[in-house]
């Protein structure tokens, strides 16, 4: 099978898998998730089969694999679909397929799969535990089955779908469709327990808010399909359409085509991908289940926001020569860089081990964005991947401590004691040791911990650009972020795993199955390999060690390669002193905090994340209802409308009166009515007597007349 | 008069006579069993017109499914299990009868106008294999094979119709 | 001096050589040859058919642990010929409100249609009555008018046995026409042709070996076709006195009788032409055609001896039976297995000898084995059920 | 050598036939009887004109099969109705099933 092919055959396994589950296999859980889990892997297995074909061609930014069809009839063009793999779109489609295929795997055991169905689960609330009477006639209460088990696989499989068309798509059409999808499915999973008023709420907040940033993302399209008329990556990103967009100004604050395009598709990326300030849905987004987490914060959704941005960097660094940064470009390093600083500070405050997590992604998102702002395109891409990596692996880490604490739970059966909560935690490195190792793992890859850690090379990489090329600004704020970002981890780490249990349930809580620990363990290896593809080479000692793999493989796919950054100490030593700092001071702070009262950054502000839902409630949805409530319904529905109207009624009425009377009943009735039905009547009562309702005498009957018309037909036409 | 002339005038006598005594004999079963004499003549006919595999699908439908359904729906829709009561034909069977002689008149005469009323047929082509011909022609996209689908479907449907109708709901 | 590879043409141009010698005109004389060339054969048939009889009694006493005819001649070869006397000389009665015409024709349209398989029953290589192209039909047509004479015969002779009997019967052929016919087709997909000849010629491999299922499924349609044990239930002789045939005596039964015996032979014998090579042996045809017609023989015997096998060996189903095993089993069992058969077929088309077997027997061992599967699970259901209503009507006991 | 004429004129005559027993039969079965002769007619014809015209174009003789698949679906279903009607109204003689008078 070509290349191509392949390609075109990647997203499809979770798309049946979804089709066939929905329709068929809903009842069976083992065959649902056998199916989802076995769709995950054909798409792994293509995806790794052309990322290695890829990585084995030569030159293979030049010539990617490419292939496509032509599918609306635009007048007289036609507009192309197809799919396109470029040594981004490569190493992008690896870790997608990786973790993917983990959190698929994962979720099987997330979801208790192989446990009694709960006594009093109902679909759409979670799990509540199954009661179960073992051998010596002791009830235990143990974890039960996901009532919901075959949707959620289904829906993942969607999801899943989504993603793979996103990445392998070679025009921004497709790849708006794997997006929107990917909308839908967030929707559905983060309100999957839709007996959850909070799940449900959160659920239709993500949409919402995802949506605005579509609607503009939307925009973009049509803006740039009208100035190019194309949407194909290959035909915008050439030269001369490159440089017109570039030239050309838009006539919007001054900005260029490429520009204006850039931030509507930017504004695209920034609720997808949850930056300032749409980023208030993905906090709450953590209601969904926790693969779902892993899913949307770190394989799947969110990247595909920064995914797009890096699919649209020739746009966004059109007429951008060396320097200073067009308007567009300096948008996004804002955004970027602040989110990342903003993001972080909220983490640092939270309890809730989803949350930080959560915010910790916002924040790590800004950093790419930022780096693409400035233009450290490698950096970007080599941030997304292992972010997706380690946060992926943190996610489900913190399921995993999750999935714990609920056994504690369900064991001492007393349910008030919230099992997310950090503070209800404690010592659980030796209750889950293969948990605390991932999740150590992952934590110091997210703080950037040196040489070993993926999280370094990468985030050094960025704070190198942004000084190398002296963009101060950004280098600092994104500095101090790392330096938050250890904090908060080592934070997190501390809380949860080191000290001692603080509840009976954390001591009570043990390690999970080995479909979930599984995932970890191969994942916490690609978080700590993943950076060693990456080493500068001008670093001291280990530069040019292991070749700078990937700066060669994903720089191929810029028009004009980057050139390695010459090295320098400041950034290293910055990174190296914000991760190490951030570490040791987070590990200070808490290392013996034993509740919530003595955490000295519970700032209410900091808790409250900035007010943001409350400002977004009294700015935008509460005059909405207003709106909608108030001025559309009370006074121009119900008021001016309706008043009109009831002016007519009176009108027809006497209308439809005189109609009845001098029209109606004389003419029409008596004359027409009354007449032909009598006239009609009188025919009938003469023609009875032929309906003999004998067949055959209706047949004669018309043979007869056959003969005779065809007989006059014959003699006098014819002859 | 060629031998195969002679058998012609026999086999179509045959069968005009055997379908006469069809539409006229008072006894359903010999008329169901006239039929099938008048069926055979026309598979003979079939046969003489080089159609031998119609001939023998004659055989196989008409006779061993048709007229046999025919029997049984005769002796299942009986008064009293013996004999047919009351006369045969209906009492406007003369203008039936006047019809029909009309028809063939009125048909014959219309194909005497015709040019290739008396024309003979050409000898058939060396290795020319009708079964194969129509068997292709059936099955083949370029020939009849929606029809051919569409008469399947047909059958079903008949069949189902059928079963339903003659069910006897208690 | 050819007459060793292709006899009865060299014959047929010798006489008529001989009338057109005594002036009579060609076309006459041909007829003529054709004549006699079908009262030839109808003769040994006849002759065969009277041994048949000898045979069938010598079997189902052997089968019933009995000697059989013994006293008339060597073995009681000779008792056959007695019961044909007896049978003539036996009164041939009519009953009252028959229908004369009907009941007399009968019985001659059920020899007939015997008679008229063996227009296509090819003997030898060259030895065919006439070679259609469309044999397989024409057997199909002929057990039709089988069929037709048997409703003739129970339904003139004014009995009410012979008309339930005729009935069943005629219910039962039509019914399993369907399963044979489509066991036909499966030969037919093989030799690419209907001819019996051309069939015989393509199997270099026996179909038997291809095709076992359809087979057995062809073997069980040809019982039912002759309404013989254990599908017998036309003449039931404990419901219905003897079936169609109550009311008739003499010659006519005889007829009926012989008609009978004589399809059983001939179905063995298409049963031997269209799976176990027909007048083919190892080569054996091409030495000279009285081995062919011996090899024809023999397999006819066999397949006769199997059929009598199973008659003497099963016991009588019920109708209701009869029909569900038919329609809910065999008929769908057949067609899948034609569509599977005509699918591989083509796939397998130019594969290797080995392949290709190997690949027909395994469809056919799988569809066999599906097909088991699924009625056994549907039979483990009612058992289930009827357990259950046990059990529900002993807790109302209890 | 069979001229086309006596082909047409016996079918026209089986036609009539026909055409006479569903005129003048009084036992929907008979009249059923009749239809079968009238459909036989047609495929006289059709085989005939087939012979006689292009013998390379096999549409005669398709349609001759068709007609036949038409001809067993149509006496199945008409003898279902004859039975069903019997078990109904106990009679098969189409006169007196003329409950669609006036």
């Amino acid at each position: 099978m070509t290349t191509e092919t392949l390609i075109w055959l990647i997203p499809l396994p979770p798309l049946v898998a979804f089709a066939l589950i929905v329709l068929f296999t809903n009842k069976n859980k083992a065959l649902s998730h056998s199916i989802a889990v076995g769709a995950a892997f054909l798409s792994w297995l293509g995806a790794m089969i052309v990322f290695f074909r890829a990585v084995t061609t030569e030159h293979f930014g030049e010539h990617p694999f490419h292939s496509s069809i032509n599918w609306l009839p635009t007048g007289e063009t036609w507009l192309k679909v197809g799919v396109l793999i470029d040594p981004t779109s490569a190493a992008v489609l690896f870790f997608v397929a990786w973790t993917i295929l983990m959190i698929f795997l994962y979720s099987v055991g997330y979801h208790n799969f192989g446990q009694p169905a709960g006594d009093h689960d109902h679909k759409g609330l979670p799990p509540h535990g199954a009661t179960v009477t073992d051998a010596h006639g002791h009830k235990h209460t143990v974890l039960s089955v996901e009532p919901m088990y075959s949707r959620f696989f289904a829906f993942i499989g969607l999801f899943a779908f989504g993603m793979y068309t996103l990445v392998v798509s070679d025009n921004l059409l497709t790849l708006f469709v794997g997006w929107e999808i990917m909308g839908l499915c967030s929707y559905l999973l983060i309100g999957f327990w839709f007996a959850k008023p909070s799940a449900r709420a959160a659920g239709i907040k993500a949409f919402m808010t995802t949506r605005i940033g579509d609607v503009f993302m939307l925009l973009g399209i049509a803006f740039l399909y009208s100035a190019t008329g194309t949407l194909t990556f290959r035909e915008i990103f050439t030269e001369e359409t490159l440089h017109v967009l570039g030239t050309v100004p838009s006539g919007v604050f001054g900005l260029s085509a490429a520009g204006l395009i850039s931030i509507l598709l930017f504004i695209g990326t920034v609720g997808k991908s949850a930056q300032f300030p749409l980023h208030v849905w993905l906090p709450d987004a953590m209601e969904g289940p926790t693969p779902v987490s892993a899913m949307i914060h770190a394989a799947t959704m969110v990247s595909a926001g920064v995914y797009a941005v890096i699919r649209m960097f020739p746009l966004l660094t059109a007429d951008f020569h060396g320097h200073e940064l067009t308007t567009a470009m300096s948008v996004v390093a804002f955004i970027g860089a602040f989110t990342a600083i903003f993001a972080a500070t909220i983490a640092v405050a939270q309890n809730d081990i989803k949350r930080v997590l959560a915010y910790s992604t916002i924040s790590q998102l800004g950093f790419m964005i930022a780096a693409l702002g400035i233009g450290a395109y490698v950096a970007a891409v080599f941030h997304l991947i292992t972010h997706a990596f380690f946060k992926a692996l943190l996610f489900l880490g913190s399921g995993s401590v999750i999935h714990g604490m609920e056994h504690g739970v369900l064991h001492t059966g007393n349910h008030s004691v919230d099992p997310q909560d950090m503070y209800n935690m404690g010592g659980l490195r030796k209750k889950m040791p293969i948990t605390f190792w991932t999740f150590l793992i992952g934590g110091f890859a997210l703080s950037g911990f040196p040489i070993l850690t993926a999280g370094f090379w990468s985030k050094d990489e960025i704070l190198a650009d942004a000084f190398g090329h002296g963009h101060w600004a950004v280098f600092l704020t994104l500095a101090l972020a790392a330096f938050l970002t250890a904090f908060y981890t080592m934070r997190q780490i501390t809380l949860t795993f080191l000290g001692e249990p603080r509840t009976k349930e954390a001591e009570h809580a043990h390690e999970t199955p080995w479909t979930m620990t599984t995932p970890l363990v191969i994942l916490s290896f690609f978080a700590i390999t993943y950076g060693w593809v990456g080493i500068p080479e001008h670093f001291p000692l280990l530069g040019g060690i292991v070749p700078n793999w990937f700066h060669e493989f994903v720089g191929g796919t810029l028009a004009e390669h980057p050139e390695a950054l010459e090295f320098s100490w400041i950034p290293l030593l910055t990174s190296l002193g914000v991760a190490l700092g951030g570490l040791f001071f987070g590990w200070l702070a808490y290392r013996n905090v034993t509740a919530v009262e003595q955490d000295k950054l519970q700032f209410p502000v900091l808790k409250n994340k900035y007010y943001f839902d409350e400002a977004y409630d009294f700015l935008f949805i509460k005059p909405a209802f207003w709106l909608s409530e108030v001025f559309v319904s009370k006074w121009m529905d119900k008021g001016l409308i309706d008043g009109i109207l009831h002016i007519f009624g009176p009108i027809t009425g006497g209308v439809g009166f005189a109609i009845r009377n001098y029209f109606d009943v004389p003419i029409v009735n008596e004359f027409l009515g009354d007449g032909s039905a009598n006239s009609v009547y009188a025919l009938g009562k003469n023609l009875r007597p032929i309906q003999t309702g004998r067949i055959q005498q209706y047949l004669i009957l018309s043979m007869v007349v056959l003969f005779v018309v065809g007989g006059l037909v014959y003699f006098l036409l014819l002859a | 008069m060629t031998a195969e002339q002679i058998i012609f005038l026999i086999v179509g006598a045959v069968t005009l006579a055997s379908a006469l005594m069809v539409v006229t004999a008072r006894d359903l079963v010999h008329a169901a069993l006239w039929l099938v004499a008048a069926l055979f003549g026309v598979a003979i006919v079939y046969t003489l017109l080089n159609a031998g595999f119609l001939a023998v699908v004659q055989v196989v439908v008409y006779i061993g499914a048709i007229a046999i359904l025919f029997i049984f729906a005769v002796m299942l829709t009986r008064r009293q299990a013996a004999k047919d009561t009351g006369p045969a034909l209906n009492q406007n069977w003369w203008l039936g009868a006047l019809l029909a002689v009309l028809t063939f008149g009125g048909l014959v005469a219309l194909l005497q106008t015709w040019s290739g009323f008396s024309k003979t047929a050409s000898a058939i082509p060396s290795g020319f294999d009708a079964v194969n011909q129509l068997g292709s022609a059936l099955v083949s996209p370029a020939g009849y094979v929606l029809p051919f689908e569409v008469a399947s479907v047909l059958l079903l449907a008949a069949l189902v119709g059928a079963v339903y109708l003659a069910f006897n709901k208690k | 001096m050819n007459f060793w590879n292709d006899p009865l043409k060299v014959a047929a141009d010798w006489l008529t050589g001989v009338f057109v010698g005594w002036g009579m005109n060609e076309i006459a004389a041909h007829v003529l040859m054709v004549f006699l060339g079908v009262f030839t054969l109808i003769l040994i048939l006849m002759v065969i058919d009277i041994l048949l009889v000898w045979i069938e009694r010598k079997v189902v006493a052997r089968f019933q642990d009995r000697i059989g005819p013994n006293r008339l001649g060597p073995f009681g070869l000779i008792q056959p010929f007695a019961d044909i006397i007896k049978l003539l000389i036996k009164e041939d009665t009519t009953p009252d409100g028959a229908d004369k015409v009907v009941y007399n024709i009968a019985p001659m349209l059920s020899m007939m249609s015997v008679l008229i398989l063996w227009a296509v029953f090819p003997l030898a290589p060259v030895m065919t009555g006439v070679d259609l192209n469309t044999g397989m039909l024409f057997i199909i047509a002929a057990g039709s008018i089988g069929t037709l004479s048997i409703i003739m015969g129970g339904w003139s002779s004014n009995n009410k046995f012979s008309v339930i009997g005729a009935f069943r019967q005629v219910a039962m052929m039509i019914s399993f026409e369907v399963p044979m016919l489509a066991m036909m087709l499966i030969p037919t997909i093989f030799a690419g042709s209907m001819g019996m000849d051309a069939i015989v010629q393509s199997q270099n491999i026996w179909y038997v070996f291809l095709a076992p299922l359809a087979a057995l499924i062809f073997l069980i349609a040809i019982i039912a076709e002759l309404g013989r044990a254990p599908f017998d239930l036309s003449e039931g002789e404990s419901e219905l006195v003897a079936g169609f045939n109550t009311e008739y005596s003499g010659m006519k039964f005889g007829m009926f009788y012989a008609g009978e015996l004589l399809h059983a032979f001939t179905f063995g014998g298409f049963w031997g032409i269209l799976f176990f090579g027909g007048y083919r042996f190892f080569g054996l045809e091409k030495v000279s055609f009285i081995f062919a017609i011996l090899i024809i023989l023999i397999k006819a015997l066999v397949g006769y001896w199997i059929i009598m096998w199973v008659k003497y060996t099963m016991m009588r189903i019920r109708i209701d039976q009869m029909l569900a095993f038919n329609w809910k089993f065999l008929t769908p069992v057949s067609f899948v297995l034609v569509m599977v058969v005509a699918l591989m077929n083509a796939l397998l088309k130019g594969a290797p000898a080995w392949l290709y077997v190997t690949g027909m027997i395994l469809a056919n061992v799988v569809v066999a084995w599906v097909s088991l599967e699924i009625v056994r699970s549907a039979g483990r259901k009612e058992r289930e059920r009827v357990e259950g209503v046990k059990q529900v009507v002993e807790v109302a006991h209890h | 050598m069979i001229p086309l004429s006596w082909y047409l004129i016996l079918a026209a005559g089986l036609f009539s036939v026909g055409l006479f027993g569903v005129l003048a039969r009084r036992n929907a079965v008979a009249i059923l009887l009749g239809v079968e002769l009238m459909l036989n007619a047609v495929n006289i014809n059709l085989v005939a004109f087939w012979r006689y015209g292009d013998i390379s174009m096999m549409a005669g003789q398709v349609f001759t099969i068709i007609v036949f698949a038409v001809a067993a679906a149509e006496v199945a279903v008409g003898l279902a109705l004859v039975i069903s009607v019997y078990r109904r109204r106990n009679t098969v003689v189409a006169e007196e099933l003329d409950l669609l008078k006036w």
